[in-house]
């Protein structure tokens, strides 16, 4: 029977469970880390570019439809060179920012109020989905109705675009909170703004963190159509660049503009990863797998 | 002259033929600065009627009332800590809802986690506690709480004899000091003949007042005094009765 | 499944043309061709015949770079950036299909090119054919603009469709588009202050033309050519008999949108087009030498654009003049 | 000292926390529970209506720009007994089912996978939301380039445009796993695929619901953009007539569109309501406030 | 011949300034049949060690050995029931992961409820249970499973004694009937006394083994026995003394 004895080592725990366990051990060098969180990254960017300049080579597509990387990248290379690309990504960010704020601040109330009070459940509840559904198009003629050509039009069709989404997100974060966790508020003498303060917020706050992440993104596809309402020449922009790059045919500059939108999504997702990441391990479910 | 009195009180949980009576025709009535052991078998209703008192919930029938303005404290069975808080800040939010100053907030924490033997532990979040520690948390908060009433669902529960055993002193140091009104459930009868002025024992399904038994030993007890156990002795064989009776 | 009718299948067995239009009443050949089944009948019974509509010339380009599309109605801007884009490989012109119907139509007080002075004045997109229209004309009175909307009169580039709203909303004062936005923005209380052909010689300027791949071209000038042949019968049908073309137009364009244009409209729009199969090429070269002279674009090479030579084979078959081929 | 009793009734219960408690006790019939889900919509609806009648009597606007309700109402009946609509409708709704069913498909996988593998996680996880944010435009040369002129065009941006989100739901839904689940899980013998299949998933399902919530929301917007890539004249949609009752300046079409998007959106959002609502009740979280 | 064989354990939580050393140089050999209790102060590391021999978590230091391959079946401290399963489903969920075939599953899981009195409750969603029943539910799923080794942490906390003295007959009737080892956390000391072959104690922070007590106590016991109440004195006195060595 000794035979039968199993000692558990590094071999015998593996496949997801021994990722699982892995990063609870591993004591590694700040250095390390920063390294074995960027080379998968680097890897994986370094395949996607090799499978292009494969596929590029096959002669599969003719050039002009399908530029090679190099082009690409060398037209990258002049655009990030020009004081438009960096007037309009400002012009850009700026909206971007503007439009989501005003979008998190009207999603969070919506989405608090809607989600606690019964009646304005029943009548809107149902329409924040719906809301959402709405391609950003069907408002322009509201926005420049409302707005006329001002900045004002592009943040009210971002906000349109981007509030329903961080409103669900919210509701869906109230809606899973433990009852306990409620009770036990209301028990030490947390009642209405106290209680979401010190209670219903932060305990949702997980959800809401995804759902403003999922608002971004909404926010930022609603800007790029949106911000050919007002091309305000003197004010030149990611979202116009992108339209009219695309309406001139220029296959290399289209794609130096999506990597630009990718850049602007992945430094995006890194703040909000960091910022998931601190309430994970606060609420001690960090590291169950991957980072 | 009561501190908190139930009238009639019965609970039905759902609805239709999955229904449950948790609790038929309850009354009782608790004098101020009474100590009262609620005590039956599991699943008799005990956590339903701590919930009625404290007003988190509503009974089906009977009414509820409660000495003062002030809703009592009530120590859930689970430790019920906010995750995203650390030990210290969960034991410090009932005082910052009560107003009380920052410093005093900060000198009170650090006496109540000792009281409990946290002290060190002010800092970690309460995934990085066992669940003793757990236990002792949320006692630590709802000590905090300035109520008149303290309501206890079974706070020592997971907890070693030693400490258990100094901690019904605190306990009891606090409830006379305080002049609090405290019901508390227990499965353990000893602590329940230990602790309180009266035991009260339910039936299960309905949970109903089958008996109350006052408890006239002078204090200071101690858990392992004869007299104690005779208390526990006699309450142990009706409480045997009763779960013999319903073939638990 | 990838260039289905492009390379190998030669002349022989069954061929799929797929052709590509707007549903635009500047393409009014192509689709009375289509809705009355002309270039089903010259193509035969031999050629396939699938279309496919677009409500913009990049998608249309994206496609006959792609191998998607065979052919297609577009007007003269995205077939200057196919050529170019693709240093002239990818497409030809083989024939024409509309001119005019092209305008600046202005808010009723203003009466002259001096009452611009400070106003907005839109145009479809930055650097199409309308915009460089209306800067040119408008360097040429001796007023100045700039590419960021500033100078004299201000120039502010959007959607057609967003054009009525604003004109309509008074956050512009006038717009150079095409029909049928001449149309509504009239219909809207507009006035036309000039009609774009008015500055061309024989008042032809191109507003729509029919491209064809390249490789397409290539593969099957047989089909190309009875293509063609389905393109001067179309504009002869259009030309011949103007109401049941627009009851023609009227009814696809319902087809395609959900709502059958109004026919008053394509009434109304009517007399500003004219629909002629000659490309008008030397329009499209003045044009884009007014581009490089208001420092819009850089010169452009558009030596073997055009491929004119199945359009003057048909026209002579139908008994017409020719055209020049560039 | 008697008078200092107080008896908890009704009364003295009050504001949200009379909401949260009301809910449990109210023993309604099932045509008054329905009548009580239904006035409030029924009341918000005919609110804005109201509201937007007032302001076409303001004048504050030509009706041409503003159309009145009783115009839009009138447009409407007329779209919805044609047969385009109809028809439109039906290739709509097919092809934003077949999208989204991919997309759930794909978003779920990816979303599994980079939640629990590590590697994954740091090569792709945050590519994810960059994808996410990437505007459906600027995918159309790329959609027709792989798949030509084809249905398969329109699958393609509504894929790239909802399984993101999807996947992003799914990674949230397993981040917050409560770690004690997973571990009981796998101390009764679920590994591997069965641990996904018995504990991660129904784990999950909460924010997977909502996930797929979001998605939709994506791909129904990124179908109305799509839709315009191929437009057969035999095959109208939605989307197309969206887009052309726009350029056509066709106010009270665009708005008659609106409401059926509207429409549709609020009987998906049922769907998606039904379940949700079975899981709360299950999880025993339903009736924190609102039904 | 060992079931459990604890070589050496350490056990650190966390890193730097922060790091709690929860257990230090832990060796402890079970026997295959044996019942072993193990007692210690709150958070000295009890669950801790569970979970090590489960193979949920990977020592610091030192190894663990089990019999055969199979992990051993864990009873957490919570319940850790599935809150999307019936209280059935969640009792039958390791037996269908064992692949046992539907009929028998049915019948064993009848069984198991019937076992901890839970008959009629098989169709509820945990949210609806008690406390205790929530336990026992626990319970009754982690005897669906099929391994030699059981390990239980503090199984019988929330129950009131008639329960847990029905209980207690009952795991001892299925500790002998299948042979099982059993490693068995609780803070009642008597509890520790009436089922087991030898009771470990653990000192706390960092934990180590600092006692074993045999307990040759013949079979059938009853926890009111004086021959239990004798070895549990002895063991409370243990306790004791480890406890105030520790200041606790
Ligand atoms: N995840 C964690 N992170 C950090 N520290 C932890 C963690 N889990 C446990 N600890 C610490 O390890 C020590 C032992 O904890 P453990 O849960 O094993 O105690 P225990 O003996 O089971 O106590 P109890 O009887 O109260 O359940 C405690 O000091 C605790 O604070
Ligand atoms: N939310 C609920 N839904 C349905 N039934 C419930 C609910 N909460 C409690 N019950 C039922 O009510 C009865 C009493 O439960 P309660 O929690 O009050 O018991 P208890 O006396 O505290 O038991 P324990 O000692 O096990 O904690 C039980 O039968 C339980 O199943
Ligand atoms: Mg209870
Ligand atoms: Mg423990």
């Amino acid at each position: 029977m000794a035979n039968d004895v199993l000692t558990r080592d590094d071999s015998t725990i593996s496949g997801l469970d021994a990722l699982e366990i892995a990063s609870k051990q591993k004591v590694t060098s700040r250095a390390g880390r920063l390294w074995s969180g960027t080379w998968p990254k680097v890897a994986a960017i370094g395949i996607a570019i090799f499978i292009w300049q494969v596929v590029v080579w096959t002669g599969w597509k003719p050039p002009y439809s399908l530029p090679p990387p190099a082009e690409v990248f060398s037209d990258l290379g002049t655009y990030v060179t020009q004081g438009a690309f960096w007037h309009g990504l400002a012009t850009t960010l700026r909206r971007a920012a503007v439009g989501f704020a005003a979008a998190v601040a009207i999603g969070l109330a919506i989405g608090l109020a809607v989600a606690r009070v019964r009646i304005l459940r029943a009548a809107i509840g149902s329409m924040i989905t719906a809301l959402q559904t709405m391609p950003s198009i069907a408002w322009f003629p509201l926005a420049i109705l409302l707005f006329q050509l001002s900045e004002q039009a592009i943040f009210f069709v971002v906000v349109l675009g981007a509030a329903p989404s961080i409103a669900n997100g919210v509701i869906y974060g109230l809606d899973y909170i433990p009852p306990l966790l409620l009770r036990a508020g209301r028990n030490i003498g947390a009642r209405g703004a106290s209680l979401y303060r010190y209670v219903i917020v932060p305990a949702a706050l997980p959800a809401i963190i995804a759902g403003l992440k999922q608002g971004w993104a909404f926010a930022w596809r609603s800007l790029m159509a949106g911000e050919l309402l007002v091309v305000i020449a003197t004010k030149t922009s990611i979202g116009a660049q992108l339209t009219y790059a695309r309406e001139l045919s220029e296959a290399p500059r289209l794609m130096s503009i999506m990597i630009v939108i990718l850049v602007v999504g992945l430094v995006v997702d890194a703040a909000f990863g960091a910022a998931d990441r601190a309430v994970r391990r606060r609420w001690g479910v960090l590291d169950q797998a991957g980072a | 002259m009561t501190s908190v009195a139930l009238t009639g009180i019965t609970k039905v949980y759902g609805r239709g033929p999955n229904a449950v009576l948790a609790l038929d025709q309850v009354s009782l009535d608790v004098r101020p600065g009474e100590f009262v052991c609620l005590v039956g078998a599991s699943g008799c209703g005990k956590s339903t009627l701590l919930n009625l008192m404290a007003g988190l919930d509503r009974p089906s029938g009977g009414s509820v009332a409660v000495e003062g303005d002030s809703t009592p404290g009530l120590m859930f069975q689970e430790p019920a800590l906010f995750p995203w808080l650390t030990v210290e800040a969960n034991v410090e939010l009932p005082l910052k809802l009560a107003g009380v100053a920052r410093a005093e907030r900060k000198a009170r924490v650090a006496e109540l986690l000792g009281t409990v033997h946290l002290g060190e532990f002010g800092d970690r979040q309460p995934h990085e506690l066992s669940g003793g520690m757990r236990q002792r948390a949320a006692l630590a908060r709802t000590l905090a709480l300035d109520t008149r009433v303290l309501l206890m669902d079974e706070p020592f529960g997971a907890l070693d004899a030693m400490t258990r055993d100094i901690l019904h002193d605190e306990l009891e140091r606090i409830w006379s000091e305080r002049q609090l009104t405290v019901v508390f459930v227990t499965h353990n009868v000893r602590e329940a003949a230990r602790l309180s002025d009266r035991i009260v024992l339910l039936s299960s399904r309905p949970g109903r007042v089958i008996s109350e038994t006052r408890v006239d030993i002078p204090r200071p007890r101690r858990i392992d005094s004869p007299e104690v156990a005779a208390v526990a002795a006699k309450v142990t064989e009706e409480l045997r009765k009763e779960v013999g009776r319903h073939g638990q | 499944g990838d260039d289905s009718s492009g390379g190998d299948s030669g002349s022989s067995g069954p061929v799929t043309l797929r052709l590509g239009y707007f549903p635009n009443i500047t393409h009014a050949p192509a689709l009375v061709g289509v809705e009355k089944g002309i270039f089903a009948e010259k193509l035969g019974s031999n050629v396939k015949l699938e279309t496919t509509t677009f409500n913009a010339g990049p998608a249309a380009v994206e496609a006959i770079f792609s191998g998607a599309l065979d052919a297609t109605y577009i007007g003269p801007n995205p077939t200057v950036n196919a050529f170019s884009k693709s240093k002239g490989e990818a497409i030809r012109v083989i024939s024409g299909a509309a001119s005019g119907g092209v305008a600046l139509v202005v808010k009723p007080d203003i009466n002259s090119v001096d009452d611009l002075k400070g106003k907005k004045i839109a145009t479809p997109q930055l650097g199409n054919t309308q915009d460089v229209a209306l800067r040119y004309w408008l360097k040429e009175k001796g007023i100045t603009t700039t590419k960021e909307g500033g100078g004299d009169v201000s120039i502010v580039p959007q959607e057609n469709a967003q054009t009525l709203e604003t004109f309509q909303s008074g956050a512009i004062q006038g717009a150079w588009v095409p029909e049928p936005f001449v149309s509504r923005l009239v219909n809207a209380g507009g006035k036309v202050l000039v009609d774009e052909r008015d500055l061309w010689p024989d008042k032809k300027f191109v507003i729509t033309n029919l491209i064809v791949s390249k490789k397409f071209l290539d593969a099957h000038p047989d089909v190309v050519q009875k293509l063609v042949d389905g393109q001067v019968a179309a504009n002869d049908f259009v030309n011949k008999q103007p109401a049941e073309a627009q009851q023609a137009i009227s009814a696809h364009i319902g087809k395609i949108t959900g709502k059958p244009l109004d026919i008053k409209l394509i009434q109304q729009a009517w007399p500003t087009l004219t629909f002629t199969n000659d490309p008008i090429a030397s329009s499209l070269k003045t044009g884009l030498d007014h581009a490089v002279a208001v420092g819009l674009t850089q010169p452009v090479d558009l030596n073997g654009l055009y491929d004119l030579k199945y359009l003057n084979k048909a026209l002579t078959a139908a008994g017409e003049p020719e055209v020049v081929q560039p």
